[in-house]
């Protein structure tokens, strides 16, 4: 009969509002800046670089290898190699960023660079509150605003960073192996590498 | 008198006291502006919570909260809501015809405040006790497409013409049955007057109240109204005049800031005139619904039965979509219309007949033809639910 | 596309002539690119006669953002990415047919955990296109928002499940030439299964709210009818042509992945109206739910990779290849061609929303201009798919 | 001469001088409308309330509306400005005057004249509807049938072969 369906459609909608008011089910909205949705470990935005020990310029793992550069998709990291080479977290001399930014405006959180990283350096962070006031400056990131710690990372992505950390222990373990090695017939070359490599 | 009918009749009292201080050459005056004043008050303010209480009940049927960011609860959206209309830029097309372009939404807003001036609100609160109170309302209310017309042709926008044409057929179509599925209960009441007609319904069998819509005849001439009153307020699911995802706002698509407002404004007055002109046909106005209950004030039975009218409403918008003109028109005509007319004569064997037999008679004159035109409706077009095949 | 297999004879071109009414009569108003409806920056220039359509010319182009000749200087690798934003609803189906492109090409295995993964998060994103594409549909005509609300809902619980295994909930850049990028987290399984048996009481209660309504049944039945013929003729894929009662579901034709494992079934439609267009989704719906319910029932243990699939610095021997899967809107194509290099030499979508969009102004003729928003809203199109 | 009289007189003739003089067709229909409306507020004042009522819901509500879209469909909307003095407004106003004369005489002459000042008071609608349907249910009739065959021409003139909508897309092979 005609007005049937329209009756069914009222109930439909009925049963919502009253469903509403006692099952979270249904209404699943949540108050955001009051309330937050429990952070899920996979969530990405923008990347950041992970330091090691103290100080963020000193223990970044970031090499300035110039892969996530050539690799991003839309172009939007900048990458001045240094001149000159400085120990990093391992002690071992190696090239750092001079310039290293990242244009977040352009950034499409694709998250290739982490993937194409080789020293693990490059990360995705999880921070989203990111308005500013300023399109151009307060998005363009340096290495300064990148630097995170990797305590930092093992908080936003536990399960990810508990493997990288093994990972890295290992191959730092090697390194110094084949380093402790190498240094046998030389040992004046050896000197901090063990106790940053434990220090990591 | 008894307090019971001190609350009943408070306003009318307090008026009286009020004329009676002032000067006997000023009274007559003064008398219209306490009546009038209160009306230009209060329905706006109802204005205002209903368009809080339109966004809630409309977010609680999709889930969601509605605003609840102004004040606690969000009550106090609609104040900010009337700052932020207040304080937007008025702007007008610079083809448009400026003149005609501002009075549309003033003789819209102005014409449907004239309409309050019938409405019994209460015992014995009504502005004007006029004897053909119905009659008013509805040649009021015609008014209306004139105001409408203004702002689609003044625009000069498509689309605002466009809203316009639908606006007005729409309008006039629904205003037959409209009249007609009124004309039934002024038949069974025997007047116009519409304080009269609810004093009709204001007896009780029992604990139950005599209002129209519980006979067959009302209660099909009670849909039909409603329909009919959907439509002609231009609500869902009849609000194609500003039919938002294909004109995108009809008539008043270059109207923004106060005037915008004023439509706004003007467009849920007259959904409240309507609402009230069927609650008074056939809801037996300010009557209580059971005879226990008829210590209640009168007003506030009324203001009670129009809240709900409104929520019903609201309910209505949030689930239908939307019909096509075509099929707004062949509804109106092949169906609306036959539908009222089946209704008067079977308001017309109510009348003429006794007892239990009434009841069968009048329910039969107009189950039948519902059935028939209904199924003839559907089957026209072929409508049905369809099986479909699988592939594997 | 073998068309004798479909019933229907081989034609080759079809030619439009349309009768124009005198300039005098009619109106000619600009729907979009800011319009409510128009599901993105689109335009419809259309020509009225009283409030019947006499002309449609549908312009696209406002969301043109070169995405083929970006991807042409691109590695293989940094395409993934922008797939994900052809068809911003679907964009693991996306991935996956760009991967299957490059692995046609590189002669990559998947794995069979990663295959299953596969089909799970395309029949997911099926899922979720196909309600909020029915949700839009009623939206269009005017149904304030709540059953799109209900479809958002549920939609919402999908795009939870993304965002728990990729990261993202819109812009997933998941699968990988040669399988998956991780690897399932820990309880995603049992998320997916307790979603899976509420799914089947909303999709209940959505029919309930809509499927039986006469003012949606006077609204879509008849309106925008389609023919088979002109249907295949114009390449029309996807729930659009099986509701013209095309037979021609990819993931049976083809048969790609795993899906001759799964036992479902395709709705065929039979008027090609709008209607018919609406139910196929509901109905593709719950086939989904099934072919789900099986792929959770045998998802294997394995790896997720190819071991030779080589992302960084990956240089394809030169060919060509073209990757094809039923994305929930219809048939997307990935065509590539390699010369050895990083890059391939050409890319090109087939992008499923742009082929069904070129037929529009046929199935508006004659119509109501409110129809004209509903029939763009069945074809179910993305902006960022027809303009790439 | 009261203020009852007094303005919905001057409303009626501002509307009718504006309907006859504005150089926008659309305006002179919304001024006709005014003077529409003027006309049932003078017989409100008169006590008239069912006449103007109903003078209301057809003139204002109905024949208005039709009249501007006839307006509206022919063209005039947008035909632009028209001039105030057409080609022929000699022949309109002695057209016009004639017609007053006319009608000025017919009123001095009628009997109601004499009764005018004592006859205003408001009859219920009641007695008008019984007048209706009993002594006057003859012309009432007639003027149904006459409406019916109006409304029957009006959709005849109205009513166009629909053109084939669908047949407008030819598809070659």
């Amino acid at each position: 009969m005609l007005g049937g369906g329209i009756l069914k459609g009222l109930a439909v909608t009925a049963r919502n509002v009253v469903e509403g008011f006692v099952s979270k089910e249904r209404l699943t909205t949540v108050q955001y800046p009051e309330e937050r949705v429990p952070q899920v470990e996979a969530t990405r935005d923008f990347p950041f670089l992970v330091f090691d020990g103290e100080d963020p310029m000193a223990g970044l793992r970031c090499v300035a290898c110039q892969i996530c550069e050539k690799e991003c998709p839309p172009k939007c990291i900048y990458i001045d190699k240094s001149s000159d080479k400085k120990p990093d977290a391992t002690g071992k001399p190696q090239f750092y960023p001079a310039r290293f930014d990242i244009d977040i405006s352009v950034c499409m959180s694709c998250q290739i660079c982490v993937e194409v990283c080789p020293f693990e350096a490059i990360k995705m962070d999880v921070e989203f509150e990111l308005s500013t006031n300023d399109r151009f400056d307060d998005l363009l990131y340096d290495k300064h605003k990148l630097a995170k710690s990797n305590e930092y990372y093992n908080h936003v992505h536990p399960t990810e960073a508990a493997a990288v950390d093994t990972k890295l222990a290992v191959e730092r373990a090697k390194a110094a192996a084949r380093a402790a090695a190498a240094a046998q017939p030389k040992p004046a070359a050896v000197s901090p590498a063990p106790e940053s490599g434990a220090q990591a | 008198m008894s307090s019971i009918q001190l609350a009943d009749q408070i306003f009318v009292l307090l008026k009286h006291w009020l004329v009676g201080r002032v000067p006997v050459s000023l009274q007559p005056v003064v008398g219209i502006l306490i009546t009038v004043i209160p009306i230009i008050c209060v329905f706006p303010a109802l204005f205002a919570i209903t368009t809080i209480l339109e966004r809630k009940g409309l977010g609680r049927i999709q889930n969601r909260y509605g605003p609840n960011r102004t004040g606690p609860f969000g009550i106090l959206q609609p104040l900010a809501d009337g700052v932020k209309a207040l304080t937007k830029e008025d702007i007008v097309p610079a083809n448009a015809d400026k003149v005609v372009h501002f009075f549309a939404p003033v003789v819209l807003v102005m014409l449907v405040f004239l309409a309050y001036a019938v409405l019994p609100m209460g015992r014995n609160m009504a502005a004007v006790d006029l004897d053909c109170g119905v009659l008013f309302f509805f040649a009021i209310g015609s008014g209306t497409e004139v105001a409408v017309f203004m702002a689609g042709w003044s625009s000069r926008n498509k689309y605002a013409l466009l809203g316009a044409m639908r606006a007005i057929a729409q309008m006039i179509s629904y205003e037959i049955p409209l009249i007609l599925s009124a004309v039934a209960a002024i038949m069974i009441a025997g007047t116009l007057n519409l304080q009269q007609i609810v004093t009709q319904q204001a007896g009780y069998s029992g604990i139950f109240p005599h209002w129209y819509v519980f006979t067959p005849w009302g209660f099909a001439a009670f849909l039909l109204f409603i329909i009919s009153a959907t439509a002609e307020s231009n609500r869902s699911p009849f609000d194609l005049p500003e039919g938002e995802s294909e004109i995108i706002a009809g008539y008043y698509i270059e109207y923004s800031g106060f005037k915008f407002a004023l439509f706004f404004l003007g467009e849920y007055l007259g959904m409240f005139s309507i609402s009230a002109i069927a609650i008074t046909l056939f809801l037996g106005g300010w009557a209580a619904p059971f005879s226990f209950l008829t210590w209640v004030p009168s007003w506030l039975w009324f203001f009670a039965k129009l809240v709900t009218m409104i929520l019903c409403f609201i309910w209505v918008r949030g689930t239908l979509p939307r019909l096509r003109q075509d099929q707004l028109m062949n509804f109106a005509w092949k169906f609306m219309l036959p539908m009222a007319l089946v209704v008067l004569t079977s308001a017309a064997c109510w009348r003429y007949t006794e007892g239990w037999q009434r009841w069968a008679i009048s329910f039969l004159v107009v189950i039948i033809p519902y059935s028939w035109l209904g199924h003839g409706m559907m089957s026209n077009r072929k409508l049905e639910q369809r099986k479909y095949r699988f592939a594997e | 596309m073998n068309t004798e297999l479909l019933g229907v004879p081989p034609d080759t071109i079809t030619r439009r002539e349309v009768i124009y009414d005198q300039e005098g009569e009619t109106l000619e108003i600009s729907m979009g690119p800011h319009h409510p409806s128009t599901h993105g920056v689109f335009r419809m220039d259309v020509r009225l006669e009283g409030e019947r359509i006499v002309r449609l010319k549908p312009v696209i182009g406002y969301l043109h953002r070169n995405h083929e000749k970006i991807a042409e200087g691109t590695t293989y690798l940094g395409s993934i990415p922008y797939t994900d934003r052809l068809d911003y609803f679907c964009s693991l189906t996306n991935n996956w047919a760009y991967c299957m492109a490059v692995e046609q090409l590189a002669g990559f295995e998947v794995p069979d955990r990663a295959q299953y993964l596969r089909v799970i998060l395309s029949e997911l994103t099926r899922l979720q296109n196909h309600a909020s594409a029915v949700g839009f549909l009623v939206q269009d005509m005017g149904a304030s928002g709540t059953p799109i609300m209900y479809a958002f809902r549920e939609r919402e619980k999908i795009l939870d499940l993304f965002e728990a295994l990729t990261g993202s909930r819109m812009m997933c850049n998941y699968m990988r030439f040669g399988g998956c990028r991780v690897d399932l987290p820990a309880g995603w399984i049992d998320q997916l299964k307790a979603l899976m048996k509420t799914l089947p009481a909303f999709l209940e209660e959505f029919e309930k709210l809509l499927v039986s309504n006469e003012i949606l049944m006077a609204r879509t039945q008849g309106v925008g009818v389609l023919s088979a013929k002109l249907a295949v003729n114009a390449g029309v894929t996807g729930p659009m042509l099986r509701a013209t009662g095309v037979n021609y579901d990819l993931r049976k034709v083809d048969g790609y992945g795993f899906y001759p494992r799964f036992e479902f079934k395709v709705p065929l439609g039979e008027h090609g109206d709008v209607y018919d267009r609406y139910m196929i989704r509901v109905l593709e719906m719950r086939e989904s739910v099934k072919i789900l319910n099986q792929a959770i029932e045998q998802l294997p243990e394995g790896p997720i990779i190819d071991p030779k699939a080589k992302l960084r610095g990956f240089r394809p021997k030169p060919g060509e290849s073209y990757g094809r899967l039923e994305a929930p809107k219809g048939e997307l194509g990935f065509y590539l061609i390699s010369d050895g290099s990083p890059n391939p030499y050409r890319y090109r979508v087939r992008p499923p929303s742009f082929v069904n969009l070129t037929i529009l102004e046929d199935m508006c003729l004659g119509a109501n201009i409110a129809d004209a928003v509903i029939i763009l809203g069945s074809v179910d199109i993305v902006l960022g798919e027809v303009d790439r | 001469m009261n203020l009852s009289f007094l303005i919905p007189a001057i409303i009626l003739l501002v509307g009718a001088a504006a309907a006859n003089m504005l150089r926008n067709l659309v305006h002179c229909v919304l001024a006709l409308t005014l003077a529409f409306a003027g006309f049932a507020l003078l017989y409100f004042g008169l006590g008239a309330e069912f006449l103007g009522l109903v003078q209301l819901l057809v003139y204002v509500g109905a024949v208005a509306i039709l009249i501007a879209f006839t307006v509206l469909l022919t063209g005039g909307g947008t035909a632009g400005e028209q001039t105030v003095l057409s080609p022929r407004w000699l022949q309109g106003f002695l057209l016009a005057g004639a017609m007053f004369l006319l009608l000025g005489y017919g009123i001095s002459k009628s009997r109601f004249t004499a009764h005018a000042a004592t006859s205003v008071r408001s009859y219920p609608v009641s007695l008008i509807g019984d007048a209706l349907i009993t002594s006057y249910a003859l012309p009432l009739e007639m003027l149904g049938v006459l409406l019916t065959v109006a409304t029957i021409g009006g959709v005849v003139l109205a009513i166009r072969e629909p053109r084939q909508a669908s047949q407008s897309v030819k598809v070659d092979q």
